[in-house]
């Protein structure tokens, strides 16, 4: 598939620019603009089933919003259950948000998901990031497994000794996180050392793919499309 | 606590952009005068890593989610670093869990960025003479600026259809679900700030 | 009693194949026993299940008589851990070496007691402060295994313990463990220290065991010994003094 | 020109008194020297500071004729660190043992060659897209070792690359090693392994220099060695293949 191999740096714009044309949505007649949108995308980049999975948080955090708002606000009362009122503007203010918020999530996850953390670190760079930020997020995701399993032998060797469980074991928790986070503070220093002793210098060492036609040609489109949904919402 | 996407109109997640493009240059450029920047990143990448997996231990209360926030022990512990460090931890959250917004990236990053720098100057002005009393007022009271500046964002930001009385009612009720939350934060920050006293001092921000 | 006994026992890592199957053995208390074999054998992941780190994936495994089930851990077996950062945890090595005592609820004075005597026996006396993570390669080595020591379990599962140890250590390491009157099972390349530690000894190689016998027999046989990239300890070779001896050869 | 040069060099840890302190010596290109010394003598230490990883207290070192800065790095020195975990970073082996190379700019096809060249003079071959956490602890190791190879460094600085070795893996690595024409300084308590790599040894204990001569001269002083806790290696000493020795006894 096409799409598969666009460029990482196409996809940090595309993703930008139809999120921020999704967030000026402000009317609530391009809805199903809103809803088919994140759909092409997911299916063009072959990720439906992955993003519907990861997208629960996003689902509830949505529909808590339009619960709430429904109950809250706005004159015209649509339904009366007992003392709960149901309220038309809170709904559609709450459909407005959170289809907003939906198709903006689901939006990033098809378009970056996708992406390893080399590849998207080398985007962020390509859209001029810093080096300092973009090292920073590259370590960031190899030490998250360093963190985890520093903590999961602290645990563990806590355990083999006849540490407590339950929450008797609460503040030993707090002293261990503190202790863990220590450790893996010098443990990430040894690392930093092993990575420049082989040449890691700033900056990274992947190479930025150039910026193809399919990749131009993919932001173009999105630009467009953007603009197409800010306009369409305006006019009508 | 991250503001997610679609909640506030569109000029004001790019206004937040804007602000939080103009504090990372301000830190980047105090980061770049200090001796040596980069004998500073492994410590600032892993504490990144910590400030990034707190948000994925999260309780959704909606319409957001209590977790961990410790923009205060970023602060502390990382001076100017921290912005950086926080809106990196912020973007990867958004990307790769879709926690937070990525419009909201901006605003998200005052939410954190500002208390750390709070947390860090409070630090400066009086760490070394009431470790354990500063570091507690830093933890927590960095959780409280978070608060504060999300409902200042939130008020002005929701649609006008929102009844005011009941916004301020969902406000205080989302304010009140966090209090335990600046505890927990104050605590933490201590407890780290104290063993490193002991075992480490030279990771200290004090030396 | 056995203070160990595995019936039939599978031993892996979630979602891959077995490493070892159908291991049965036995080991009586007091018993000092040597586990060789090459390098991925499967002796480190034997170590985790026996000490309910790792489920076994079939068969089972019994401590004094008791199933091992992963996740239940029991004070009865001490774990010291091949990589020694493992199981250090605490800020300071004191604090380390107490938790375990402080844990099985002991009176202060008689953890204080039983760490000193932990460490003297480690030779870390005046390192009480440290914090491990400042400790050399060797030194922690030592802490893992006062660590140890002081809980007095009944057995021992001694992953690499002299590793990283200089040769002064190494013996009195060896000096300390022979003293021992509790199981002690090591894993080790070192084939001189199982050979004066255990007087028996158990091959692994290609998932099963291949030699269960006295360590003389087993670690001095040549053709057994070469079959799965071993080598006869030097001191159960005669040679010259001069430093040279006969290299085999290996595939 | 010599590869590396000490002068009056101090080693320690910042806020620490210092660990070695006045260190001179010089080794020449494609020397292979031994270096050892009891547990927390510095070796460690003093490879970190020459690695460019701690600042140097006092002095200095110089390695092809540069000043060694902290933290500053040199693709010329190439340091296999004491824990292996240390070293791998990366999320599966040919990745991590890739890293070097691709660092240094190299195109992909000699990048390729020169790993699996690495990984087969290792032993890795076919281990390729382990994650690295998932090897046994003589995998990682063997890992490391790759790793630096790979980079083919006027340098090698090792410590204890022997540790958590099987024997053939061992022997392998020696003869590995034995092969290279590069500089080696290997640190090591296997002092069998020091005699057969290194023509020349150096002996630190107490903070400084205690010997720096032939291999056989300072390994086989028994009284220099029993005064810096070693033990003179079997293979120097003359016995007669039963198993038993005159064991030395130790403060
Ligand atoms: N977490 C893991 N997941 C999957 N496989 C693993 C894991 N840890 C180890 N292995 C594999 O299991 C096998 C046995 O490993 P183990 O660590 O038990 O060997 P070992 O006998 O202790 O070797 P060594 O002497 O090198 O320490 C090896 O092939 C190793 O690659
Ligand atoms: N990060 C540190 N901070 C302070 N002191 C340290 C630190 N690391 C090691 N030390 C101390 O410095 C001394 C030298 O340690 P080093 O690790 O260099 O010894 P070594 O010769 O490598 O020993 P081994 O053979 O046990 O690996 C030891 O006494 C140790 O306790
Ligand atoms: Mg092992
Ligand atoms: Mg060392």
């Amino acid at each position: 598939m096409a799409d598969a191999a666009l460029n990482p740096r196409a996809r940090l714009v595309i993703a930008l620019m139809l999120a921020f044309g999704i967030a000026a949505v402000r009317g609530v007649a391009v809805l199903p603009v809103l809803v088919a949108l994140p759909v092409l995308v997911a299916l063009a980049a072959g990720q439906a089933r992955h993003i519907l999975r990861r997208l629960r948080g996003a689902a509830l955090l949505a529909l808590g919003v339009v619960v709430t708002l429904t109950l809250i606000s706005g004159e015209t009362v649509l339904a009366q259950i007992g003392p709960v009122a149901l309220r038309l503007q809170g709904l559609e203010a709450g459909m407005l948000i959170a289809l907003r918020l939906l198709s903006i999530v689901a939006v990033t996850l098809a378009l970056l998901a996708p992406l390893s953390p080399f590849q998207l670190v080398a985007g962020l760079r390509g859209m001029g990031v810093p080096a300092l930020m973009a090292d920073l997020a590259l370590l960031t995701l190899r030490y998250l497994d360093e963190l985890a399993a520093e903590l999961r032998r602290a645990r563990l060797a806590r355990r083999l000794r006849g540490g407590r469980t339950g929450w008797r074991a609460l503040p030993d928790h707090a002293f261990l996180l503190a202790t863990a986070l220590i450790r893996a503070q010098a443990r990430a220093e040894r690392l930093w050392s092993a990575m420049r002793l082989r040449g890691y210098g700033s900056g990274l060492a992947v190479d930025l793919a150039p910026m193809r036609v399919t990749d131009w040609g993919a932001v173009t489109a999105a630009i467009i499309a953007a603009l197409a949904l800010v306009m369409l919402d305006r006019a009508l | 606590m991250h503001l997610p996407d679609g909640i506030v109109p569109v000029e004001m997640a790019l206004a937040g952009y804007g602000a939080s493009a103009a504090l990372a240059a301000l830190a980047l450029a105090r980061v770049k005068a200090l001796p040596d920047p980069q004998a500073e990143i492994p410590r600032v990448a892993m504490l990144t890593t910590v400030f990034f997996a707190a948000s994925l231990v999260a309780v959704p209360v909606p319409p957001v989610s209590v977790h961990l926030m410790l923009g205060g022990l970023m602060g502390v512990m990382l001076g100017w670093f921290s912005v950086p460090a926080i809106l990196v931890g912020l973007f990867l959250q958004a990307v790769l869990f879709g926690h937070g917004g990525i419009t909201t990236l901006g605003l998200n990053g005052m939410i954190f960025c500002l208390p750390a720098l709070m947390a860090f100057g409070l630090w400066q002005l009086a760490g070394r003479r009431w470790p354990d009393l500063v570091a507690l007022a830093a933890g927590s009271g960095a959780v409280l600026m978070a608060l504060a500046i999300f409902a200042a964002i939130v008020l002005v930001g929701l649609p006008v259809v929102v009844d005011a009385g009941a916004e301020r009612v969902a406000l205080s009720i989302f304010l009140i679900a966090h209090l335990p939350l600046a505890m927990a934060e104050g605590v933490i920050v201590m407890t780290l700030l104290r063993v490193l006293r002991r075992v480490e001092p030279r990771l200290l921000p004090h030396g | 009693m056995n203070v160990l006994a595995l019936h039939k026992l599978s031993v892996g890592h979630p979602g891959h194949p077995p490493v070892l199957s159908g291991l049965s053995m036995q080991m009586r208390a007091g018993e000092h026993v040597g586990l060789v074999g090459p390098n991925g054998a499967g002796k480190t992941s034997l170590f985790h299940t026996i000490a309910a780190v790792l489920p076994a994936q079939a068969g089972s495994a019994e401590v004094r008589g008791r199933a091992v089930r992963a996740g239940h851990f029991d004070t009865d077996i001490a774990l010291v851990f091949q990589q020694a950062e493992d199981q250090l945890f605490c800020p300071t090595l004191f604090e380390d070496v107490a938790f375990g005592p402080r844990n099985m609820g002991l009176p202060e004075p008689e953890v204080q007691a039983r760490v000193a005597q932990a460490l003297a026996a480690c030779g870390l006396t005046g390192l009480e402060d440290r914090p491990v993570h400042h400790l050399s390669g060797g030194e922690k080595r030592r802490a893992c295994i006062a660590g140890a020591l002081v809980m007095q379990p009944a057995l021992m599962l001694l992953d690499e313990p002299s590793a990283a140890l200089d040769l002064r250590n190494r013996r009195r390491l060896i000096a300390l463990l022979a003293g021992m009157d509790q199981a002690l099972l090591i894993a080790s390349h070192d084939l001189e220290l199982v050979l004066e530690l255990c007087p028996r000894v158990v091959l692994i190689d290609e998932g099963r065991i291949c030699a269960d016998g006295p360590a003389r027999a087993v670690l001095g046989d040549t053709a057994l010994m070469a079959a799965h990239g071993q080598e006869v300890p030097h001191s159960l070779t005669p040679h010259d003094g001069t430093g040279h001896r006969h290299v085999r050869s290996f595939p």
